[in-house]
């Protein structure tokens, strides 16, 4: 079937903006790191998004390399993927600036019942973050223990009249 | 039958070939549920929103305060019902006229017997509500004011703007049946302060089975259909995307060509109206002269029965109506001519004509002429007509 | 997009160009109001009229006993809210199962907070009802069955004749929201003992916004919608003619082509079932091997999630669905599939593929190969895979 | 328009017999008799139906003329056309055998919600009848004092379910 009848509009095809199309369809980094620096994993199956990020830091604190693997719905793929894309080369403050709203923009915006998955994404960095810093008995400015779900106490999404 | 002249456009419309062509894509190409994620689903989204969003145009509304439902009784049980069920910890009254349509009259009956109390306002003779008494009815358990915005018989246009003055002094949401009204007449729910309207697409030359309700944002009213969440949670069932597609684009041409068709039909119908007055005795014209819809004619012939005169008219090839045709089912003179203080033998002999775009000055012509032989023929055989005529020594 | 292979007609279906074609000459040639008296409006009657025969004669059942709504949706709030309200002398109890549609489900809930009790019958591993926990909840207050005749997610099909027996034997009445079965399966009314039928046209190639209550002659039950007079006066709203003479084509092509297309698409079933079980690793099937809609086919693939799984498919032009499409605006997993005992993580992981008679084998085989490829793929990137593989040491 | 498409059916045309569309297009033995042996109206305006019957009777007690004025639906008119038919030249026996029935019957039946006309035309008779026995002083066997509200007390149809 052809889409004719001039009808669909092509920004119109899928909930999701173009970028997000693109890194879902192409993620960046996709993988595991052998002995990696710091890895964290945030979610949860129940929620249907889960998140692992593998960070391999060098010793002036540059962020390498960075994997991601995510079990979860097109925006949580895509923000896995935007995420890993901005993290890497940069500084571990720097990566701390990475945040849900940084990772959302760099994706041209997601629909609103997924803006939560751009927080999967920031978490999972700060996850990351903090096994390196545990594992290296190290502080990081500005970063607190992860929560093991960051899904706990949040409300499906009410409609507002 | 060589000729139809079809006058019974309150009744229903046809279904103009563009608005059957703005249908047809979604049936057999487009047909995705529009809650689907893939493309093919999506893809009927967008005639939904545009749809949307042309109606919230002619309203001056916002998008997201459309709520499409299957025509305009749903549209009105919705408004009423739920509204009683929101708002009842608040008080259990309701208003609204004794001439509104079944969907509403019924509605508010039912919840009559479920311990709400309902006024039914008065007309005068033109068919307008009384300002006085509805702000005298107002107590402080009042929840709602439902009064239509263009009776369907007698085609009065009610003081819409200053009963959405008197609601919103009183903090009371107020509701309009504008089934009549949408599309033939302008319309601004800011400026006339309506909280809830209701509208059904065959009224406009759209297709059956398709409604909307206007809820402006803040009023809380909840589903009346419950299932699946559709309609922002408010309307289940899978959308009915060619009919809102079809309904969006008979906004549009309605929009488009209001200013000029009320124009063109106001002459007709006091050209109609004229002539027949003048020409027809012991004639009367139901409703107000002035303020009425643009394409509203009703009459009532002394000594001549509606059902009669509909079956002969049918034979001449017009299409009319006598009360209400939803309900002609019924055997009751209608309770609109009976509210502006018709007698029952009158109200029998009442004819509705409603016109369209289409009708033209010579359809209106072969019309009048078609009435005159028939009432002349009709009242020859009427008793009623036999006494009159000997009362008066004739 | 080159190649679109729709796999998700259990969410709606393409409209067939024979039912658009019987809906055409009520759009913008006879396009009368069914309730009028004149000729238009009467030729308007027959084919309602026609349709009303056609499902009736699906059914066994009478014509009078078929009452036209604008949906599924409608039809299921129509049956629970006017028994409930109809019989609430007699008592206040219902019983459901926890795996029916969102249409009844919601609409239990409405009840439940009005004062009736609803029970909620659990179903086995393949999503078949308990009959000994049907007996064993039925009180002496228990006014209403409602139990679905297929499942729209898993295909399932219910012990209908063994429940509409029990709740006659009981002197209960028995709704069965028939909106996936009408016209894929055979029904009777009569020999399984139903009071009360729910269906929608769109999910048989009818048009979407229209569908129907069937209400056995005796049942008590009023109105849903209050207003005019159609539908014998239990359902107000102009009818929907063009809808309801599409519906009745529908029905027709669905009966007269059941027998084959049940044979056709029972055999692409069972082969797609066989192969995907095969060639994908950790994959189970929900609903009943056998006992199940003959286009339904549903899938658990686990360490995978569904949207991803969808868009993915959706790329390679294969339409499908993960959980009910009315409920995808929720990012809730399926209370069908956690109420045949899925795990969350498994839940989100599900894939509904159904077809129509349209689909053909390569249609399926191509189909197994993207669902291979994507599974394959969207496990390399699961973290639950890793964990998976890394636990079981290889 | 023409009505195409294969549609309309003709004996479903109007929801009255062809009989019945003949009687109302052509009503027989419309108008008033001068000086009448008897006449009797029924109905009334408020329930939309009023039918007056006038009677010409012989010496021999035969209905030589019969006319009728009929304000009300198309049953109402098709009904007193065929009433008015059905007792010319009967006797005044036979003529009280010209019930609602035999009249339904006559015009290959009515629509349920118009039996209540074909009652109207019975007593229309009867009514007419009695006004003829009462002139003349005499009593017709089975024949009682009109109502003067055929309508009285009838109630809207209920919907059987
Ligand atoms: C089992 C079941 N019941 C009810 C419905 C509701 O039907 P509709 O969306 O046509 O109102 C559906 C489909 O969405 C369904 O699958
Ligand atoms: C004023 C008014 N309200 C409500 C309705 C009901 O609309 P529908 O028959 O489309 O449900 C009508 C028309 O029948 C009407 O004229």
């Amino acid at each position: 079937m052809a889409a004719a009848g001039g009808v669909p509009n092509q920004e119109e095809k899928y909930m999701y903006s173009e970028k997000v199309m693109d890194h879902f369809q192409n993620p960046r980094n996709v993988g595991e790191i052998e002995n990696p620096s710091g890895v964290g994993t945030v979610g949860n199956a129940k929620c249907g998004d889960i998140m692992r990020i593998y960070l391999d830091i060098d010793d002036n604190g540059i962020i390498r390399d960075c994997k991601f693997k995510t079990f979860g719905c097109g925006a949580a793929v895509a923000t896995s993927s935007m995420a890993t894309e901005l993290v890497k080369g940069k500084s571990i403050q720097e990566a701390m600036e990475v945040t849900n709203k940084a990772v959302m923009e760099a994706l041209d915006g997601l629909p609103p019942v997924k803006v939560h998955c751009s927080l999967l994404a920031e978490e999972a960095i700060h996850a990351a973050l903090w096994d390196y810093a545990e594992k290296n008995h190290i502080k990081i400015t500005g970063l607190t223990k992860p929560k093991s779900d960051i899904h706990e106490g949040e409300e499906a999404e009410q409609e507002e009249y | 039958m060589s000729r139809l002249i079809y006058l019974d456009n309150a009744a229903t419309t046809k279904t103009v070939p563009e608005v059957v062509e703005a249908m047809l894509p979604y049936f057999t190409e487009h047909y995705g549920n529009a809650s689907s994620i893939y493309s093919l689903g999506r893809d009927s989204k967008e005639p939904m929103n545009a749809a949307r969003k042309t109606i919230a145009d002619v309203l001056g509304a916002k998008e997201n305060e459309i709520y499409f439902t299957a025509g305009g009784s749903e549209a009105d049980n919705w408004a009423l019902k739920a509204t009683a069920e929101a708002y009842q910890e608040k008080g259990k009254h309701i208003i609204t006229t004794k001439i509104e349509h079944h969907a509403i009259l019924h509605t508010c009956e039912y919840l009559e017997k479920r311990g709400f109390e309902v006024t039914y306002l008065d007309v005068d003779e033109f068919g307008v509500v009384k300002l006085d008494q509805l702000e005298k009815a107002i107590r402080p358990d009042t929840i709602l004011i439902s009064v239509m915005f263009a009776n369907n018989e007698i085609g009065t246009i009610e003081p819409i703007r200053e009963i959405g003055e008197i609601a919103h002094k009183h903090g009371i949401l107020f509701h309009t049946d504008a089934v009549q009204a949408f599309g033939q007449v302008p319309i601004s729910v800011d400026e006339m302060q309506i909280d809830m309207l209701s509208s059904s697409g065959h009224k406009l030359h759209g297709p059956k089975g398709i409604g909307f309700l206007y809820i402006r944002k803040g009023v809380k009213i909840r589903s009346f259909v419950h299932g699946g969440a559709q309609e922002r949670k408010r309307r289940a069932g899978t959308e009915n995307i060619p009919g809102i597609a079809g309904y969006g684009k008979a906004a549009e041409i309605a929009a488009a060509t209001m200013e000029e068709r009320i124009k063109k039909e106001t002459e007709l119908r006091d050209y109609m109206i004229g002539r027949v007055l003048k020409e027809v005795p012991y004639t009367r014209l139901n409703g107000h002269p002035k303020k009425r819809l643009p394409n509203n004619v009703n009459f009532s012939f002394q000594f001549v029965e509606g059902e009669s005169l509909l079956i002969m008219l049918d034979m001449d090839g017009i299409c009319a109506s006598s009360g209400s045709a939803c309900t002609s089912g019924s055997l009751d003179p209608s309770h609109v001519l009976l509210a502006i203080g018709l007698p029952h033998e009158i109200a029998h002999g009442s004819l509705r004509l409603t016109m369209s775009e289409e009708t033209t000055k010579e359809d209106i012509d072969f019309t009048i002429e078609s009435i005159k032989k028939i009432v002349e023929r009709m009242r020859s055989m009427s008793p009623l007509y036999e006494d009159f005529i000997k009362k008066s020594g004739k």
